[in-house]
């Protein structure tokens, strides 16, 4: 089993640290919305589809309250407002009517405003029920199916990525004939720049395929048949990340994916989008994960692929802490959280393969009830496919060996293109020989209580805890300010998507959130 | 008949249906440089690839360089073209195989087997002939109704056959596992030559077996049927049943069944049978 | 000129010289079976291969089958009629450029970078650019006779061309990881296109890079010079540094060096010193 | 480092009752001499060269002697009686002269005796002189160079067989220029079986290039080049195996090998080579190992390519202690026997990983001053090229963590020929990847002490010393002939070669041994 080298007072305090620094900005979070968290509320409440240019609905809506500036009360208490102006009314229209001049709109009395309000709480329930039951099939297919190769195995993530949803389906379907765990669909490049969410199937993207609630209904269509097939329960991933994460949250806990690649800080840092924005919409989506038991995966893996994974290793460590105390903000409980890092140090070095354990047994001690998301080497990669395949079985056996919860297959053709067929099949039969080659091996050995690897782990914690301290001083706005994390530095005031944060309005109103919240 | 058959267009599969995707490596004896990458993508080019790209040079010795390319063919197979002599027979399990030798035939069916040359490979055709078998599968031996005689290793052809003349054996079974420079074809063309020579060739049936043995090869060396690697046992001696009722005249129609399922493929006996498809 | 140098024909080599040994895999999109195996075969033949060994074939899903191959091309290729647009420069260290840059130009060189479109793979250009630079290689931020700005990664063509307008840049940087459908290439012309609107095309060096750029599609592409893996930032500063002496009439002969020695190829600069080879 | 779970008194044991096993068989030895034993005898004496039809003149002599019924006396007193009877004559003739009619050759004197047997002595000591000078010169450049890729890192070995000496001679440069620290030359398939040593160059081998004095001068010249040129020693390595395994031994001494495959058995039951030719054979060959200072490698891998390498285990065991005790007999020390081992069990059954450790770290430490010779995964290998690249990766793996002394690099093409340049390419990077990556692993992991590895140990030992004490008393022969090893039962009186075994005379002559048993 894996073994942590810490001493138990120093975790104790790096815990408080990352809650300390991450309260601080929850207090942010709860006086402010989002234009994504809005439109969230409306596709709640059925707004789907998308107008003539193929902007979707609910974006029409929300920036026409936002232009009107009255998006501070909430999108759901304006479109009570807009049904009662002018009942049966195609929704847009009346949105659209009232946002002209809200000003000359007469104020509802007191009565009035409760009993509006309590209608949109009564659709919102109607609403949350019925994804609460498409959850819940979701489960009951799952409870039904084996789940993973064998207990204690991590699952097997592969990625497709054809840009074309049907090719994606050809490809899942073959991986999973493999013995993949779980499907992700990667998304078109810079996707998570769009504030908006396409709408319908993909046949034409860069690097990935758009996340669309299509393209998730028809991936998931198809990893529900497979799963029947094979008696084996294939999950579904996709990214709740960029400036849509509230909605895309929404969109897969609808279509039944199974896990969303989710972080607090991701998009901040390698998306250039702004933090008070990203901050926002994290929590929102979270709460929706939290609801429909979608396990998240943090991006951390992304700090060693952008510096140096030896010298960053502490600030995996210390942003895991951080990713936590937000999830647990959110009502999120451990066992959803997929704490991610990888397999990432330069194989040009010496005795990497110990370095990797310490990593790899410190993530998974420090987060024993949560299922480590695993990724494998990718920056060191190059064109030789046959050495490329000796450094990722080198993964396979430090994931299977220390207990890793779900592991992202290395690809030998990593250096050049997104995983072709053949280059999952060949990922997913040797992790299979190796899961299987080593699979009491974490139980049978023990690290030296002061080798290379203990010693390995206190050094990388150490650090961990001195950045946590600056953190925690600093907060977290101005900790990312100075670059702490994955080597970018981040203003708050900076990048992408500052224009959709709103203030919260005294009134405010937002059905959906009460119902997510409750219990807080 | 396969002109009656509709076409079935198929080609390579990477990322995207039919976009002919293909991995190849190679050495070429030249240091690594821009001009030996260029060689190697010329390399890929000639050979008819499209979208060639070097995805390693690496210098694999002083003179030497092994590159990983990718590319793109554009060439199409009509899979409905392609022919492989192959029939199925219905496979006898253990008990029902006996039985049916005996049934069938009222004695022993006898063989005797090597592996010939100086090819000291046993276990392929041990896996066959001794109790023990192959993958849980029995070994000839093993089966009542079978007299097998396993030779071992490094037997002359002729003298294979001459035990077998000796034995009155109704199959010679014949390993080859070294194919160096074809000397497995050498060696199995100097059996059925001395097979002639000893004038048991008509009445023996001739089986060859080993990891680069296929059954198109074994019937252009004058052999009766050729296995593979994974063969079993059981594959073995249903063959020789089947191929022994057929020399009666009494072959059953072979029946289509799925590969690789536990009525898997016999081997076909090349014409004869072939007619029967 | 390839005319006159003597021919030098090479052929793969796998165990013993000019055998012409390559190896192949590739995805079918049909299930394991005889005829699968056939068909792999015949893919082979068709690029040209003989002694065609299917080594494996495996059932990568249901209807799709993934094949490793072996054959022999004939194929023979003449090593010294392969060209490759490069020329060798000697290669400064980090002070003795300095101070040429100093010496030569009088005046801190000013570059302009980022990873244009979409793409926000930084790690390459931040190699180049950033203090810190690649393989303990510093970038040209340390260099105290180059001024560089790096606008980081997702940055729109025309945004680069009118921040380098504004700084007055020698050379503009340009990275570019992703390649999805050529992706690459059409940002990398959208930059020339706008260079030239701007009226900064004929003023500045064009350096493109990229994990799949090379020399001669960069050259394509309209740039100066393009820069594969494993560039180093010594070698993009010494090439602005000799291409601006070139724009001034004052480009030193090339000099011959070895290959991947310190003294590192530096890429050509298109037409101009492609001449003087 | 290693772990051994087997209680002392056992190991003990175990020792005993192989001694007991090889004495039973050495007063044999030591009674009888054999033609290939004779031929070296000559060859030393400077008996080189071949006769017209390229048969070697030692063999022509010593068929003469042997067919006149002489040989019990030693080919050297019969050289010394020729050339006498007969001076500055061409010594075949002589020899053929009086073995047309040994009968009626005048007895000597005594005196005479003695002096012609002093005369030879004299002889052989001036020629062991040049031998050893030939061997010193060998240490001496090896003394001067880098050893290995590290401290503690298997020597990496890797096999050439082109059937061309020349083509051998190009790939074992490359080997060596990618990190190849051995080389050994396949022979030629079925070589074993030929009574006498093939003469001059090889360029057409099956399988593998005949190993010929001229053979291994024009390697082993090339590979001293290379040596000077990488700063690091290039061993060479062949087979003194089969029926020419003294003369094979004298011509690699000779020719500067370093290591030899010499086992005690392995021609018994996998050439089916008569069993007291081999006893007889192996003896003289280690005693002239044993002199130049020359490793030999044993052969128990061959057990468990041929029977189940997880039910044969113990047979491994048991070999190599009795292999261990032949060649102390013969005057080895420790330091010179590469135990063989091998990576083979099915890849198909779970905790093989676990399993190879126990059997890795038993043999390391059952013989701490040995050189332990590692062999790589082959009989479960397929014609998958990426899952056999991933299968020898394991045994890299092993190899690194357990020390072994010498590993044979795994071959991803092992299923279809003999390795092409671009095989080893990939084995030695990938080995070298391996070997940095868990450089200090060993010395960092402890197995538990009743885990599954540790019993795993403890079953494999007992077994072999249920088999050693049935082969103490039932003898060596007797077990052999019950297909105690290997799987294959072998006759005292069958396989080939036994013409070539013959009793000693009371006067029987071998000035050479005289020289290789001195102190024993
Ligand atoms: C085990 C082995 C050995 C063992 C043999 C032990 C023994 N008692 O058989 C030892 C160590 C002795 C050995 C030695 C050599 N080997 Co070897 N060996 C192998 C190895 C690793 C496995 C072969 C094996 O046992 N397969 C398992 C059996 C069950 O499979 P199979 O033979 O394919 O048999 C199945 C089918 O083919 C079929 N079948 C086989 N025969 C028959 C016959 C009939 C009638 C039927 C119906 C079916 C049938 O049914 C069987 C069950 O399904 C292979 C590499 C590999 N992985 O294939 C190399 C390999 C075969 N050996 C090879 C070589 C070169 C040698 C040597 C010549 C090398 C040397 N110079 O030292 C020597 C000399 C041997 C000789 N004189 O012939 C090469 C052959 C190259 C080539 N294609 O020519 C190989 C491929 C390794 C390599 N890559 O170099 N070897
Ligand atoms: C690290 C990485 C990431 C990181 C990037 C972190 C960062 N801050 O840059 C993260 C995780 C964010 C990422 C994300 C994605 N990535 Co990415 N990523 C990689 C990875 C693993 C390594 C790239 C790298 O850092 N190399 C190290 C640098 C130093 O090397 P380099 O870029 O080649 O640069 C050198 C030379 O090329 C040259 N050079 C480069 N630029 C320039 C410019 C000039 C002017 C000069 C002179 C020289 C020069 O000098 C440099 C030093 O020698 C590669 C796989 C691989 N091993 O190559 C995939 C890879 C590039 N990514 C890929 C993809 C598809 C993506 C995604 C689109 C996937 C998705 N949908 O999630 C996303 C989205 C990114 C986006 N919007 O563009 C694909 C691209 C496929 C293709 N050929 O189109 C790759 C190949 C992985 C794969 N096989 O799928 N990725
Ligand atoms: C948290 C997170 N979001 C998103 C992505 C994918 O990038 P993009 O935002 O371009 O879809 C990743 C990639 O690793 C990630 O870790
Ligand atoms: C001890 C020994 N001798 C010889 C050989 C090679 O076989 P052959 O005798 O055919 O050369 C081996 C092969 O593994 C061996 O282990």
């Amino acid at each position: 089993m894996a073994q942590l080298f810490v001493e138990p007072d120093r975790i104790v305090r790096a815990r408080e640290l990352a809650r300390a620094a991450a309260m601080g900005v929850q207090a942010f979070i709860d006086r402010h919305t989002t234009v994504s968290i809005e439109r969230t509320v409306l596709r709640l409440l059925g707004i789907a589809g998308a107008g003539s240019r193929g902007a979707p609905l609910a974006n029409l809506m929300v920036d026409r309250l936002r232009d009107a500036g009255v998006l501070k009360d909430g999108a759901a208490y304006w479109l009570g407002r807009a049904l009662r102006a002018a009942p049966g009314k195609d929704p847009l229209q009346a949105i659209e009517r009232i946002s002209a001049h809200p000003a000359k709109l007469p104020a509802l009395g007191a009565a009035e405003e409760e009993q509006l309000r309590e209608e949109m709480r009564a659709e919102a329930r109607a609403a949350v029920r019925e994804l609460r039951a498409r959850i819940d099939q979701r489960k009951q297919l799952k409870a039904s199916l084996r789940v993973g190769s064998f207990e204690g195995a991590p699952w097997k993530y592969v990625i497709v990525a054809t840009g074309n949803i049907y090719d994606d389906v050809e490809q899942a379907r073959a991986a999973a004939q493999q013995g993949a765990d779980v499907i992700a669909v990667i998304r078109s490049t810079a996707q998570s720049l769009l504030d908006y969410v396409p709408h319908g199937a993909t046949t034409e993207g860069f690097g990935g395929t758009y996340a669309t609630q299509e393209n998730f209904r028809i991936m998931r269509e198809a990893l529900d048949e497979e799963s029947r097939k094979l008696g084996r329960y294939l999950h579904l991933t996709n990214y709740s990340s960029g400036l849509c994460m509230p909605e895309i949250a929404f969109m897969a806990a609808h279509e039944r994916l199974d896990m969303l690649l989710n972080d607090a800080m991701y998009g901040i840092l390698f998306r250039d989008i702004n933090m008070q924005r990203t901050f926002c919409d994290q929590y929102f989506s979270r709460r929706i994960c939290a609801f429909a038991e979608i396990i998240i995966n943090t991006g951390e893996d992304n700090y060693i692929t952008t510096a140096d994974a030896d010298e960053a290793a502490h600030t995996v460590i210390a942003s895991q802490l951080i990713n936590q105390t937000f999830a647990q903000n959110a009502g999120m409980g451990d066992e959803l959280i997929g704490f991610g890092h990888s397999f990432e140090i330069d194989p040009a070095r010496e005795d990497t393969l110990l370095r990797e354990f310490a990593m790899a047994m410190m993530v998974r001690e420090l987060f024993p009830k949560s299922p480590i998301k695993y990724m494998p080497p990718t920056k060191h990669k190059e064109g030789d496919i046959f050495f490329s395949h000796a450094y990722d079985v080198m993964a396979d056996l430090v994931a299977i060996t220390t207990g890793q919860g779900i592991q992202l297959l290395g690809m030998m053709t990593e250096a050049m293109h997104n995983p072709f067929l053949m280059d999952r099949y060949v990922a997913l039969k040797s992790a299979a020989y190796v899961y299987r080659a080593a699979r009491h091996l974490g139980g049978e050995i023990r690290f030296a209580p002061d080798g290379i690897v203990a010693r390995r782990q206190r050094e990388i914690f150490d650090q961990a805890l001195a950045l946590l301290e600056e953190v925690a001083k600093d907060g977290m706005m101005k900790a990312i300010g100075k670059a702490r994390f994955g080597d970018t530095a981040r203003m708050a005031e900076g990048g992408k998507g500052l224009e959709g944060v709103v203030e919260k309005a005294p009134g405010y109103f937002n059905p959906f959130l009460e119902i997510l919240e409750e219990g807080r | 008949m396969s002109a009656e058959k509709e076409k079935h267009l198929i080609r390579p599969y990477g990322d995207r249906m039919d976009d002919g995707v293909i991995q190849l490596s190679f050495v070429l004896p030249v240091a690594c440089s821009e001009q030996a990458k260029e060689a190697a993508a010329t390399v890929a080019k000639k050979l008819g690839l499209s979208h060639v790209l070097v995805s390693a040079m690496e210098q694999a010795g002083e003179n030497y360089s092994f590159f990983v390319v990718y590319g793109r063919t554009h060439m199409q197979l009509d899979y409905n073209a392609i022919e492989v002599p192959e029939v199925l027979h219905r496979k006898h399990g253990f008990d029902e195989l006996n039985e049916a030798v005996r049934r069938d035939l009222g004695r022993r069916i006898v063989v005797v087997g090597a592996c010939i040359g100086t090819d000291s490979h046993t276990t392929g055709i041990d896996a066959i002939m001794n109790m023990k078998g192959f993958a849980g599968d029995y070994g000839l031996e093993r089966y009542p109704m079978f007299r097998a005689v396993n030779l071992g290793s490094q037997v002359e052809p002729s003298s294979l056959v001459a035990r077998a003349k000796a034995e009155g054996a109704d199959a010679i079974l014949v390993s080859k596992v070294v194919t160096q420079r074809d000397v497995h074809k050498e060696d199995a063309r100097a059996l059925i030559e001395s097979a002639k020579e000893q004038g048991i060739f008509e009445k023996t049936i001739f089986l060859f077996g080993g990891p680069r043995v296929d059954h198109k090869t074994a019937l252009e060396l004058g052999f009766d049927a050729g296995f593979g690697p994974g063969t079993r046992p059981s594959d073995v001696a249903n063959y020789i049943y089947y191929r022994l009722l057929e020399r009666m005249g009494r072959a059953p129609p072979p029946q289509k069944t799925a590969h690789g399922t536990p009525d898997a493929t016999v081997p076909a006996t090349g014409e004869k049978l072939g007619e029967t498809l």
